[in-house]
């Protein structure tokens, strides 16, 4: 039925990816510290939303299966998601949110800079699109990390935990196997580990402006890819598809 | 506050130049002067209005997380991020008043200030969040759209951009609602539950009859209000009672039926004591919602300080 | 189909009371302040699962329609569970888990003390091995209110604030309505209203002791008795009941 | 520490006597002198155990809100608090060699101290609760057995009980598996992929091969131990083999098979990288465990404080 399994794959990943910090992120709303940050997490949440469903229109498409994005949002179950485990990690404290945020958005605008030029149409669409908004994001984490790092004695060290906290999952963000390797080879898809040099170099720099030290890496959370996550992530996903599995022939 | 101290001679003069401006239909502007009373009754309003905003994201908020599709889930987002657009435009408002953001959230916080009392009531299944679009965003809309010429600038602009956000919000609850009703049994019932449980509720939104509000008279001469509390209710009975109709849900109101005499709907008298009770802190949600926003607030006071000091720092070190 | 829509409601309540509460303080496992609290907790859970099983199951029996204790924990909807708000009320820090316990064993304690005369055999035989179990939870509430209340600053002032934000849900336990008095009338059920002075009292004996205040009542919580629940009940069945749903046609 | 200060010919008499209580198979008591290294070694043993039962509550604990079925989260609470109060049993052995469970907790969250590695692994299925009875406490077991009968007598009765509660918690692990790979298409997959990710951890938990564990000559010598590793690892296998048959199972070791020689099954090698991997924190649950309790630990300190200070006041009301 699959007419091409491993684009498939790959757009449910970054799909995927995107569904999910979307749904953490949109756990902060009415609970931001300030205004101007309940809007803008939500915005970021937003785009994100925006992302995942193009993409999980696509990968439905693509599958040729009859499944649309609902379908593969709340009918799938948990080995069934292929994001990377940074984006399901829980929100933690506002450092946290943004530790995260830096890490992945820094991440989706390399990755979206390359995947402009996919000789397949749609996922170049999402990236000309998304590279405005990843943009966005990682300058709006920027921001904040060095508020946050270079702020008050408190703030530095809720940010330097939140760094640490995070950084055993950013790995996973550049792993590549043979999915990502033989969409490259086919100028459809990227191979993450090229966008690592670009990542690392820009992490540094706003670590170190932020006065935060960067962690060393004791060990590194892999699985997502494959389906295998965390244990906060059936969590989410129970509350994510009850409604709508409750209510299994219903439209809305 | 930021008045002069003119003399009596020249109170009688600004006295006279700003009513004039009233009755001309024209605005009064914050470098204006502006009767004591005149403002302590905007920023009393403003306030109140911007606090609804904040206020009103935590009901729906409840079901951005568990929203039934994608599509809903990204409207929703949408619309809970309005309302703090909304908040953001309406905090501004009050500052062109002489009170700033951080001394209306103390007011709130502390009880002393309201927000609207139709926040007090759960979101307790999805179509909730249609009710509420439909009634409580069509209930809104029929205050807001006359303060939109209200007599004071910043407010009436503000209201400007908030209306067409809120006429949006209006049509999507309806569209769940219809959805809903259209849909499964269960679906359907669900609708009916929610619009039976938010119906009286909304009507309760304009506030006490027009014989137990002082200060209508009052509002209504300083080109404030527009129309009475009584007048607006009955605009949105008759605007939402076709649309029910459209939606194939029953109001919870055996009175309600058309008045040819009248050329309005009459409807069923309303429970005030309930009124008086939720505005009195009595509502099943009065105390959850103060206490989520105050454990917000106060969670992210380490954030705004860290912001406040690396724009210190910042500066200092642009300076140096 | 139902042979006893009375007694099928009012056991339903009784089961649903225990179930949820037995929820939400399982959520306790491994995050209480001391070993011993781990355990304790984890006891009056287990006490309270063990009666919600035997009510869950006899209320099944009732109704006649073949449904099992499993069927009617995982697979009713929210509007369809019948227990006070109290219960469902999130655990928050270690004082509100203790206020939230001293109220409601204080009730079923009184509950079962009346209960155990049922002319039902079922209901007086969960009353009474529940009355034991009942002043075991209430005892237990008792002296950590106790020591939180003339304990520290901080513990009095966490312990007040747990019995102020509670007390608002107090009333719901004592309503009275058509089901309740039908069945007292047969000598089956139990009128809460007439728990009240004996809860009154022993309430107002603790508070005294612990040094704390009694709340003034601003309002009351009510409707879980017909089903209608306060928003965070929805989270909570969310949980519970994901897995169990997903796999409709599987036993466990 | 708690030893007197003997002369030299007091200690050669004292170890004497020691080395003739074990010798002939008697056990150790809290008064009885013993050597340091004696001590140490116990301390270290029975707080590393203490702290697996503590940390050990959390993987299970992940499953017990969420567990398919009334009876299934009965027992899996029951399970949980047996654990608690293992821990309990466990740090109250140690207090015998004088060191207080507050110290000994300090250790564990200053990571002087380890736990078992096995809960670093993450329980992602119920099929985990499963696995988690049938290997891990089989496994367990396997250890605890001869501990039973181990030197020192707080430790030695503390055993008793508890693998009493473990030989429970094996058979209801095997239980939830045998019910899954018997039940639907999925369920069966659920306990395959359960049991393929806990088969070499729980390999694991017996320690490194006896010619890598160099302190397990001493420790057999003084009575601690009863085998070596490598024989309780095999008899893990030997015990377990036979009951996945049963389960309907497969076991993720194409090399495992009987050997009829040897009168035992063999297996295939061990990835001892990944054991020393997990052991010193690259695990995938090593953070979270620790922070976990860690959070847990401090969020709860105002209560102990409350309780210490209430019965300090209560004492001192009492006397006065």
């Amino acid at each position: 039925m699959t007419t091409d399994p491993l684009l498939f794959t790959y757009t449910l990943r970054l799909g995927d990816d995107a569904l999910i910090l979307a749904q953490r992120l949109s756990e902060w709303a009415s609970r931001a510290p300030e205004i101007e940050e309940d809007i803008a997490l939500t915005n970021i949440a937003l785009d994100l939303l925006g992302q995942a469903r193009v993409l999980l229109d696509y990968a439905g498409k693509v599958e040729g299966a009859g499944r649309d994005e609902d379908d593969l949002a709340y009918l799938r179950t948990e080995p069934e998601f292929l994001n990377v485990h940074l984006v399901e990690q829980e929100n933690g404290d506002f450092a946290h949110t943004i530790a995260r945020q830096l890490f992945f958005s820094t991440y989706q605008l390399a990755l979206y800079e390359e995947l402009i030029s996919s000789k397949d149409d749609v996922l170049a669409g999402v990236a000309a699109k998304g590279v405005k908004e990843a943009a966005y994001h990682r300058d709006h984490a920027q921001q904040w990390t060095l508020r946050l790092g270079d702020g008050t004695e408190e703030s530095h060290r809720r940010m330097q935990a939140a760094v640490d906290r995070f950084w055993p999952f950013t790995p996973e963000l550049f792993e590549s196997d043979e999915v990502t390797r033989a969409l490259a080879a086919r100028g459809i898809g990227v191979d993450p580990s090229v966008l690592r040099p670009r990542w690392e170099q820009a992490i540094d720099d706003v670590l170190r402006e932020a006065t935060l030290r960067k962690p060393e890496l004791i060990w590194a959370s892999y699985g997502g890819r494959r389906g295998v996550h965390t244990e906060c992530f059936g969590y989410l996903l129970a509350e994510m598809q009850y409604l709508h599995r409750l209510h299994p022939d219903a439209s809305w | 506050m930021a008045a002069d101290d003119p003399t009596a001679a020249g109170l009688d003069e600004l006295t006279a130049r700003f009513e004039a401006t009233i009755a001309a239909n024209e605005r009064i502007e914050p470098r204006d002067w502006m009767p004591d009373g005149y403002r302590q009754t905007l920023i009393r309003q403003i306030a109140q209005h911007a606090h609804s905003e904040i206020i009103g994201m935590q009901p729906e908020a409840n079901w951005i997380t568990r929203a039934p599709s994608l599509l809903r889930k990204a409207i929703l987002l949408a619309k809970v991020q309005d309302e703090a657009g909304h908040g953001l435009y309406l905090y501004a408002a009050a500052e062109t008043l002489g009170v700033s953001r951080a001394e209306l959230f103390e007011l709130l916080h502390s009880r002393k200030q309201k927000y609207s009392s139709i926040f007090n009531y759960p979101t307790l299944t999805w179509a909730d969040v249609g009710a509420i679009g439909w009634l409580v965003d069509g209930a809104a809309i029929t205050n807001q759209v006359p303060l939109c010429r209200c007599s004071y600038g910043p407010y009436a602009r503000a209201m400007i951009r908030i209306c067409k956000e809120e006429s949006f919000h209006q049509r999507q609850g309806f569209d769940i609602l219809y959805r809903l009703s259209h849909g499964t049994p269960a679906q359907h019932e669900m609708a009916q539950d929610a619009v039976n449980r938010w119906w009286w509720p909304s009507l309760m939104m304009f506030g006490p009859p027009d014989d137990q509000s002082p200060h209508t008279a009052q509002s209504m001469a300083w080109g404030i209000k527009r129309f009475t509390n009584d007048e607006l209710r009955q605009k949105f009975v008759d605007m939402i009672v076709p649309q029910a109709a459209v939606l194939g849900l029953t109001l919870p109101d055996p009175q309600l039926r058309w008045n040819p005499e009248r050329g309005h709907y009459d409807f069923g008298p309303i429970d005030w004591s309930e009124f008086y009770r939720v505005i009195g802190g009595g509502g099943p949600c009065n105390e959850q919602r103060l206490r989520h926003r105050i454990e917000a607030y106060t969670a992210g006071a380490w954030v705004r300080e860290a912001a406040a000091a690396y724009a210190a720092k910042h500066g200092q070190r642009t300076a140096a």
